[in-house]
Formats: C-alpha cells, structure tokens, sequence
C-alpha cells in the first residue's frame, strides 16, 4: 500500500475503462500502484482540496484553473481531449441526425417539444452543455421537468435515463463508445468544434497537503505526459475506435 | 469538518426559507416512500402473518429467503424494475419509468422482504402463546392472521418504521427508476446524493439534516398515536 | 347461554380411546391407555403432577396428535369438526390481549354466536363488573372466570376442563361447580381434570385415575371413592403418594 | 427483458469461473458487512436492551429517535464519516479514508440504530412477561439485560439479519468513505453501481443475483444454526 | 437449602402497614389497609377473588408502589435491600425459556448462591428427574414447583406465597405444606396466600382476611376459623359469599 498514489478523477475516464489499460502499464514501469476514485467532477476536486488524493484527473477547466489559484494543486496541464457528441433514438424526433452545428441542432430539439435529458449535476459536462445552449440563446431551464430534464446523475446514469425515455443526451464520445446499454441509440450530432472537450491533470498540492505522495503523484503526472504515455492514451481502443486524443504540451 | 457546522446552518435557514423547491422534493419523499410503506405493510404483514402460523414443507426455506431478501440491494431492485418498465420492457406502455408511481413500485419491492420477514418474527413470537387457545376456538386462518396482526399492533408499528426508515433512506433504486428529474422525480436521497457529486457536501449535509427531521417527525407521529391508543389498551 | 348445538350432527359420545400413546422429547409421556366414555355426566380424571391429565385433554380435543393409538367420538375419528363441537378451558387460561368483553366477544364473533349472549356469559360466571378491563391484567381467579365463560360462548357438545376451579375461592369454587353441573344436565358431555378430591367427590359421574401416562383405573365414582382397586389410587387419594 | 434471462446465465458463469476479481470483491464485501453487523450488534443488543429495561425520563424521545435513525440515508452517513476521516478532518491523521476499515465504521453507524430499535422492541416484548420475576429476584441491570439477550436470542437473529441485509446491499456510504477502489475497497454494491453506470445492466443485474446468492448463503448457515440449536433448547 | 440469611441486618419482623392505598387504571383497589405481623410463623392471606391478596403480596416485595401509605419491615420501609430479603412465589409462575436446572442456577448465581445446592432444591420439589426439561414444557403442578424451588433458593427471611399450592396433587400438596412449615421453623417469616380453607386450618398461626382491598379481620387461625367476626368471613369460609 506504501507508495501508492490516489487519484480523484471524473467518472467518465474511469467508466470508459482507460485506467484499466493505462495503470498496468505505469506499474509495470514505475512499480507504483494507482488507485482511482470515480466520483461527479465537483466531488472530485471538493476531495482534492480536502487533501484526500495525489493526483487530480477532471475535465473542467475553469474549475481546475481556480482549484490551482486557492493553492490546491501544483500546477495544471493539459492532457487529453475528445469531444462531446448528442444521441438520441434512431427515429430521431427531433430531425437533427447528421447536423454538425450544435447550436442549430439545440435549438430545433428545443423547438421540437422533444425531450432532452441533461446531467443536471453541475459537472464538466454539465458545464460544457450549459454553455452551448447559451450559445443558442435558449434557457431550457425555464423547461425544467417538462421536455428539459436534469437527471442530476452521472454520465451512465444520464444515459440509461435518458434512453429509458427516449431523449436526447449529450455525451463526451468515450462513455458514449463504451456504453453498453445504447439500445437503438445513435450518435445524432457531431463534428462541431464547439463540442470539444479538454482534460487536465493536475498533482494535489503538497505544501498545502502534507500527506501528498508528491513524489508518486508527480512520476504518474509526468509519465502521462511523455511520449510513453501519450502514445498509451492514443492507442486505447474499444469498438476499434480511439476515444481519447492526447495533447499534453510538448 | 466545518462542513459540518455549515451544514446545520444551511438545514436551518433552508428549512426556515420554505423554499418551493424544497417543499415540492420534501412532498415527494413523503408521498412515494409513506405509499411504499403502506403497501408494503399490506403484502408484509399478511405474508409475515401467514408465515408465522401455518406450517408447510418447505417454510424454513421461505422463511430463510425472506430473510435473505432483507439484503437485496436497492440498485438490483431498481435495475429489475427499470427493464420492466422501460419502453423495451413488457410493461413499458404503461409509461410508468421515471414517474413517482414506479419510485412506489420500486421502494415497495424493496421493503416487503423487510416487513415480512420481521413481522414474521414478530407474530411467530406472539404465536407461541395463542397457538393452542386459538386451535380449540377452531379460528380459520385469516382469523388468527388478524387476531395476531391485531394484537401485536404495537410491536408491528416499530416493524413499519424499519420499512419506512429504509424507504425514505433508500437512493439506488428510486434514481435508476424515477431518473431524479428536477421537478419530477427528484426526492431528498437524490438531491443529497446530486448535492454530493457536485462537492457541495455542505449542502448535501443540510438535506441530509432535513431529512432526517422528516423521518423523526414522522417517528413523532406514529408514536404519538401509539402512545394515545396504549392508553386506551390492553396489556 | 349457547345451548348445545346437537343438532350439528350424531352425538359425539360414547367416547373410545385405543392403545393411545404420546412421545414427545424423546420421552413416553402416555403409552397404550384405553378409555371408553359414554352417556351423559360428568368424568373426573384424576392423578398426581406429570402424569399426563393435561395431555390427555388435549389428545382429546385434537391439539396434538398422539404417536400410537386412536381417538373417536361417537364414532368420528378425531378432526378439526370434532374439535369444533368442544370447548377446553386450560389450566393456565390463555387471554388475548384485550379487555374481557372483547374476549368473549372473540369467540362469539369467531363461532357465529349470538354477540347478546356476552353480557349473560360475563353475568354468569360474576364478571359483569370487569367487562371493560384489560383481561390480562385481571386476578388469577378472575382470568379463569373469563375462561370458562368463552368456553361456554363455544356453545359445545363437549365440555374439557383442566383444574379450571384452582384459583378460585370458595364462593366460586361453588358457583362454578353449579354451572358445569347444570351445563352438564343439560347434554354437555364434561370431562374434568381437577386435584381436588373434594370437588371430583361433589362432582363425579365416574372417575378416570392416571399415572405416568396409563390409566390405572377407571370406576365410577362412588366405587373409586369408597374402595380403589389400587393401592395407588388409594395412595392418591389419601394423599400419601410416593413418586 | 432479454437482460434479465443474460443476467442469469452470466451470474451463473461468473460464479463457475470462480474469478479471483470477483471472489476478491465478495470476501471483502462479507468481511465488511459481517463486521459492521458483529460491531452493531455488539452496541445495538446492548443498546436495545437497557432501553428495553430501563425506565428514564426521556426514554420515550430516545426511543422515538433511535426509531427515526433508522432511516439514516447512507450517503449522509458516508458524508459524516468522510468529513471526519479526510485528511482535511479532525480523523484525517489516521489515514483510513478509502480503506475497509473506513466502510466498516460507515455501516456499523448506519446499522446500529437498526438493531438497536428493533431488538428494543423485541426484548420489551419479553421484558413485559420477566420484569416483576426478575424484580423480585433483585437482579442488577446487568444480569436483567443479559438474561433478556439470551432467552430472545432466536427473534434476535432475525433482527442481526436484518442489520446485516441493510449492510451489504448498502452502497451510498461504502463508495463515498471507500471509493469504489479496485483491488481496495471495492465490494458487490459498488461494482454493480459501476456496471450500472457503464450501461452493462446484465451484468450489473448478474452482480446483483450473485450478492442475493452471498446473502442466502450467510442466511442458510444462520438458520442452519439457529435450528440446531433449538433442537437443545428450551421453548 | 439456603439457611436464612439472619446475618444480613436486624430483622424484617414486624411488618407495619400503615393507611395502605393503591390505585391503577384509575380505579381505587387498596385502600386505607393497616396490617401488623410479628413474631414467627405463618400468616395466611384469605379473601374473595379480586379481593387484592396479590397486589398486597406486591406491594409487601415492593414490586409496586404504593399510592398512598407506608410498609415498614422490621423498621425499614420498603426499599431494594428489603426485596432483595424476601421471595415471592407468584400465583402464576414465571419461567425463564431455559431448562429446570438452568432456572434455579439462574437465582443461585445471580444471588451469589451455592451452585451444588440446585440438585438438593430439586430433590425437595420433586424434580430431580427433570433437571434437564425445559422449564415452560412442564405440567403446570412441575412449574410450581420449579417457582417454590427458585425462591427457596434465593435464602430469604421472609416468604411471601401466593396460591404456591393450587395446581398441585393431593401428596404434593402435603409435602409443600411440610417444606412451608420446615422453613418458618427455621425462623423465615411466611406469608400465604390461599383458597384452600382445609390448607388454611393446617398451616395458618394468624388469618388476615382482605375483601375489595380493605383488611376485614386479622385473628389469631383458632379464633379466625371457629367464631370468625364478620359475616363476611363467615360467608366466605361457607363458600357462600355472595359479591
Ligand atoms: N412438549 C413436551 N416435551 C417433553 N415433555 C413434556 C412436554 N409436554 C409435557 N411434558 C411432560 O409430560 C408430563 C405430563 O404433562 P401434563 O401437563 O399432562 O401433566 P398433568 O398430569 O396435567 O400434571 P399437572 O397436574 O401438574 O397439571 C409432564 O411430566 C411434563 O413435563
Ligand atoms: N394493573 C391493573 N389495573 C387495573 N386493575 C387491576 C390491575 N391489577 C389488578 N387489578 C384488579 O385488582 C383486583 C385485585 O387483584 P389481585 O390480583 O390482587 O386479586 P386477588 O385477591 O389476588 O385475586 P385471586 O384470588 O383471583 O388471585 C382485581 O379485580 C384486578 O382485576
Ligand atoms: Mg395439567
Ligand atoms: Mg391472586
């Protein structure tokens, strides 16, 4: 158990089974086991300034950027990316199957009455398709319960909602990928540059947190970051797709 | 831990305010887990009942899986009802997921084994004083069930308030069936749960305060009524 | 008062018992007793602590099923019907958990009976004043007044009683014997546990004396009385005798 | 509904593949829901028991509240736990924070007002049919509340079942105080909430059918005790 | 058996019940009752059902509190330590769900008792043969005797006996009689409580006679039995009291 780092990170990383692939291989080098705790983003960095973790693994960069400022990590760099995409049932009641400009397509899913479920929970997300329907210049809330629906869950949990009652929802794609309860579910709307979405990671300050791993915490942060690591990410496949892009500075 | 102290305040002041929003989540929890609690004693008292006073091949076996079944995770129950009620699932046209009706059903499932298993244990205790004097008056059994259940009344009330108490606690099946909507199907276990994943853990706590002044004034209640009946009882 | 129903069918007597026998624990508690009860009146069975009165009853009223042996009534092999047309008032009474009216009216509601006969019922055996208390909180004589006056809202054809003047004082222990003699008058088959040689003296038809499970003797009253056959009962009686 | 058949089939392989993953995550579920319920019991027979004898001035509002505690929302209790065992907590210098030790301490609180307002009940029951004998033979408090816990101890079993069925189907506060960790402090619960939230609902239902078979299985050797016992025992 | 244990403080003797009153359920059931019992022996309490003999025994053990007036044993009022001198056989036994031996090793360890006395309190009550049963499963004459056996060996100063014969045969009856009279020749003051008027000329030194909660007479037995005072006692005695 000595030497093992922890780390907080959204649930959309660990449930589309990339730790389970990467960690192997970083203990296989380093010898350094990673433990990971999955929680809702605001969970995660709430732990993290509560000192309970290494190494912070999210995808809300606003928020990340303000949990450094209060001097509760290091330092934040970027990782990886992939992109949100919106699904809804193959029938597509909303007429938005193949739209590739997402502010288009939320408006006409807002003007077609049909329902759309959102996480609702204040996460990355959340965040990210806040923004977008501001951008659209439409306030769903105003909707809440009726066609707009804030399942207050995670990603699955919004997803098997969501498909339960034949709503839109907007997904990062690599839940998407690995979901296994699609059921006649189809991607609707992609390819907007709009719809791009950044990870960081993060090493949990260790003046601030004394019981900071810094050492194990900094090895996994810097492995993540060189060519060995990005290459890792860049290789996991599941369906024969890559679902996330690495881009740490180089 | 300031958490803590923040968390009382916020309960304060978020039950002082009489927040719409709260109002409408607290009637929620009430109505679906106080109907839960309601059926559940319908279904769990007479099974509990029967248990108790009729002998047939098998019984240690039942009685050994009711009392298994007090260990059936909220989640399974949720899961089980979901693929019932989803539109894929035999029951979907009714379009019952994700409205408080299918919280009901779900919470209901989850909380007979409870009701059963310990009014059975209950009544069986009470049984083996009446068994003999209620063969020699040649009672049929729903005689006897409802002697029983009538004169074990007050020991069952505390057996209804474990089921209500694992009903309005319960947040795994009620979030996969009922989807904590905003303004639909969001109770209190689920805002707290939200509350949780957002890090808003003070918050969380208030609710989580909230509730439980609930579930005790609901405690107050049920205790009052028993204490003024036992006035007017039979030891 | 629930007149006999004897119009539910052939009367329940003579009563046979063949090689009945009893285990339970592990233990022979009654091995090959035969008895044969028949007409009317009023049977006394007596013997010391542990032999097996109370169980006898209730083999007799079909609470338990024996291990050997047989039991008919009037030709019927026992059965919940049988069962149904006696009453038993056990030794130690067993009160629900109500208060005494609500007692009787238990069984009366349970066995159809009129729910007017309660009051009289209560009248009868000197309760009408405790109607309304918690039955469980009465005297240990008046808890055995309650008793009787639900066995008899039964309304039986048979009539067992388990030492059901025990706790009685004296004043009762009279009335009692005066209803269970008028019961008996009026068809009521009665068979009657008691330890009271006093009581089986003023009460017995006949007499039915137990020992470790078997019935030693079985004589008319005033013959058992007046000249046992055996040196236990003779024992018994003078209250002389050695386990 | 397919699932549920998929479920069945894949519960079954699961437990014939014997899975060193999967026997991991049920040894550890047992050994934390078997503690927590030892502990509770340990605190709630007692507990039940003198409120079961004594009489106090505010022994009704203890009563009432112990009967509220029952519905404790596991994610409030996880959240307790957690402010206290984070390092940022007043606990945090012990390290237990994502450990089974953590999940241990999370249910025996949320199970220990179980047990203590249900074996409360059960032992008055008792209690209202000895208190004058055991008056009368001036027993001390002690020797009361002993004597009490061994005569009721077979309807006790029920209630420890009951307490141990609210333990391992609980999964709100084990994945707060424990993290869902693989290879740490993963248990049956949350690996299905983690199933469930992947969208494999078939083997998160598969998961859910095997935890069933652990709780049967804790629940037959019980019974199978239980009955062995009374065999030399005393009605 | 247990010798009384003298050594543990001046004596219980005499006990002075002074303007004793006890109301439950709202209704008045002892009131203004005055008692003095000295010296040695054996004291019987008679009286009508209801008539409040067990609540006196009760309220002489202190296991209820009185409404109104004052108990003083030997000098002390009525406290835990005075209890904890007496035992009270109760009209109906209470057993604890354990074997017959368990039962009376259950009073012996609790009250720091000698554990080898069990088998020769057993041997006294007749159930040597028993030990092993479980209690509740006896015959209601064993279960009275299991109860005499537990509070003989609790050693107490004073016995308190409420009907402890009612369930028993005729030779038990005798040979409790005889263990009652041993014991208060030992110097344990008894208090008896019974219907039994032959019981009652055999044992009783003095005669208190209780009717709806009131002392009526309190004689000497020789003068209680042949010229009572009331007519009450009289009617009672008769059997002819009429409520
Ligand atoms: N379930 C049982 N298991 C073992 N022994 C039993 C059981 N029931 C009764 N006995 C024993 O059977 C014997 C006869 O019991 P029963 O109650 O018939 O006696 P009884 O003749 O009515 O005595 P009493 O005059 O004391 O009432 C007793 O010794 C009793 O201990
Ligand atoms: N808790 C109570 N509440 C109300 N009435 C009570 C209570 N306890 C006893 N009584 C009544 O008090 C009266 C006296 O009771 P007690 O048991 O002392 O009678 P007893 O003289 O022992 O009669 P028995 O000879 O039948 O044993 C009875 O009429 C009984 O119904
Ligand atoms: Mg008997
Ligand atoms: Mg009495």
């Amino acid at each position: 158990k000595d030497g093992a780092i922890l780390v907080q990170s959204t649930t959309s990383t660990a449930n589309s089974g990339l730790y389970d692939y990467l960690l192997p291989m970083f203990q296989d080098k380093t010898g350094i086991r990673v433990n990971v705790v999955a929680v809702g983003t605001g969970q995660a960095i709430k732990n993290a300034t509560n000192c309970d973790g290494d190494v912070l693994l999210v995808h809300a960069k606003p928020a990340e950027e303000a949990f450094v400022a209060e001097g509760g990590g290091v330092a934040r760099t970027d990782l990886m990316y992939n992109d949100f995409v919106i699904v809804g049932p193959a029938d597509d009641p909303a007429g938005v199957g193949g739209m590739t400009d997402v502010e288009a397509a939320l408006d006409k899913i807002a003007g077609s009455g049909a329902l759309f479920a959102s996480r609702g929970d204040d996460s990355g997300t959340h965040k990210k398709e806040r923004a977008l329907w501001a951008e659209a210049g439409i306030d769903p809330t105003t909707a809440s319960g009726g066609w707009y629906r804030e399942t207050g869950s995670g990603m699955g949990a919004t997803l098997n909602t969501g498909i339960g009652m034949g709503a839109y929802v907007m997904t990062d794609r690599a839940t998407w990928i690995s979901f296994a309860n699609k059921q006649d579910y189809e991607i609707q709307v992609q390819g907007d540059e709009d719809l791009f979405n950044q990870y960081g990671v993060i090493l949990v300050n260790p003046e601030k947190c004394p019981s900071v791993n810094a050492e194990g915490g900094q090895a996994f942060i810097d492995w993540l970051l060189s060519a060995e690591g990005q290459a890792a990410i860049a290789d996991y496949r599941v369906a024969e797709q890559q679902l996330f892009f690495p881009n740490a500075p180089q | 831990m300031q958490d803590f102290g923040e968390a009382v305040g916020m309960a304060v002041s978020l039950v002082a305010s009489g927040d719409g929003d709260l109002i409408e989540i607290v009637l929620l929890s009430l109505r679906v887990s106080l109907t839960a609690t309601a059926l559940s004693c319908v279904v769990g008292l007479l099974l509990g009942a029967v248990l108790a006073v009729t002998r047939f091949r098998g019984r240690q076996a039942v009685i050994v899986a009711v009392n298994a079944l007090m260990g059936l995770p909220p989640v399974v129950v949720g899961l089980l009802v979901y693929l019932h009620l989803s539109r894929a699932g035999p029951l979907g046209f009714l379009g019952l997921l994700y409205t408080p009706t299918a919280m009901i059903i779900a919470q209901t499932l989850l909380i007979t084994p409870i009701v059963t298993a310990l009014s059975r244990q209950v009544l069986e205790d009470l049984h083996s004083e009446y068994a003999e004097q209620f063969r020699s008056f040649c009672l049929s059994r729903g005689q006897i069930v409802r002697a029983l259940l009538w004169d074990a009344r007050y020991s069952l009330l505390t057996v209804a308030l474990a089921g209500f108490g694992r009903a309005i606690a319960e947040v795994g099946a009620v979030i996969i069936v009922g989807g904590n909507i905003d303004h639909l199907t969001r109770v209190m276990t689920t805002a707290i749960a939200l509350e949780t994943s957002k890090g808003d853990l003070a918050l969380a706590l208030a609710l989580g305060l909230v509730l439980m002044a609930i579930a005790l004034a609901v405690n107050v209640v049920v205790q009052g009524v028993r204490l003024t009946a036992v006035r007017h009882a039979y030891a | 008062m629930a007149a006999p129903a004897a119009a539910s069918g052939p009367s329940l007597v003579p009563l046979k018992v063949r090689g009945l026998g009893l285990a339970l624990g592990g233990k022979q508690l009654i091995s090959g007793l035969d008895l044969t009860i028949g007409g009317q009146g009023i049977t006394m069975v007596m013997g010391p602590n542990g032999a097996g009165k109370s169980l006898l009853l209730r083999l007799l009223h079909g609470l338990i099923a024996p291990s050997a042996g047989r039991i008919c009534w009037g030709g019927h092999p026992m059965s919940a019907s049988v069962t149904r047309r006696q009453a038993l008032v056990f030794q130690k009474p067993v009160l629900l958990r109500r208060s005494v009216a609500a007692n009787v009216d238990f069984v009366l509601r349970a066995r159809k009976g009129d729910a007017r006969q309660r009051d009289a019922l209560l009248d009868r055996v000197g309760l009408s004043d405790k109607a309304g208390q918690a039955a469980r909180l009465l005297s240990g004589g008046e808890q055995q007044r309650v008793a009787l006056a639900r066995a008899l809202a039964t309304g039986p054809e048979v009539l067992l009683l388990d030492e059901p003047t025990a706790s009685l004082d004296p004043t009762s222990v009279h009335l009692f014997e005066s209803i269970i003699r008028d019961t008996a008058r009026q068809g009521v088959r009665v068979i009657f546990v008691s330890h009271d040689v006093g009581q089986a003296r003023r009460m017995a038809d006949d007499v039915v004396f137990l020992h470790r499970g078997r019935v030693v003797e079985h004589k008319p009253a005033k013959g058992f009385f007046d000249q046992p056959d055996t040196e236990l009962a003779r024992a018994h009686l003078a209250g002389r005798l050695v386990m």
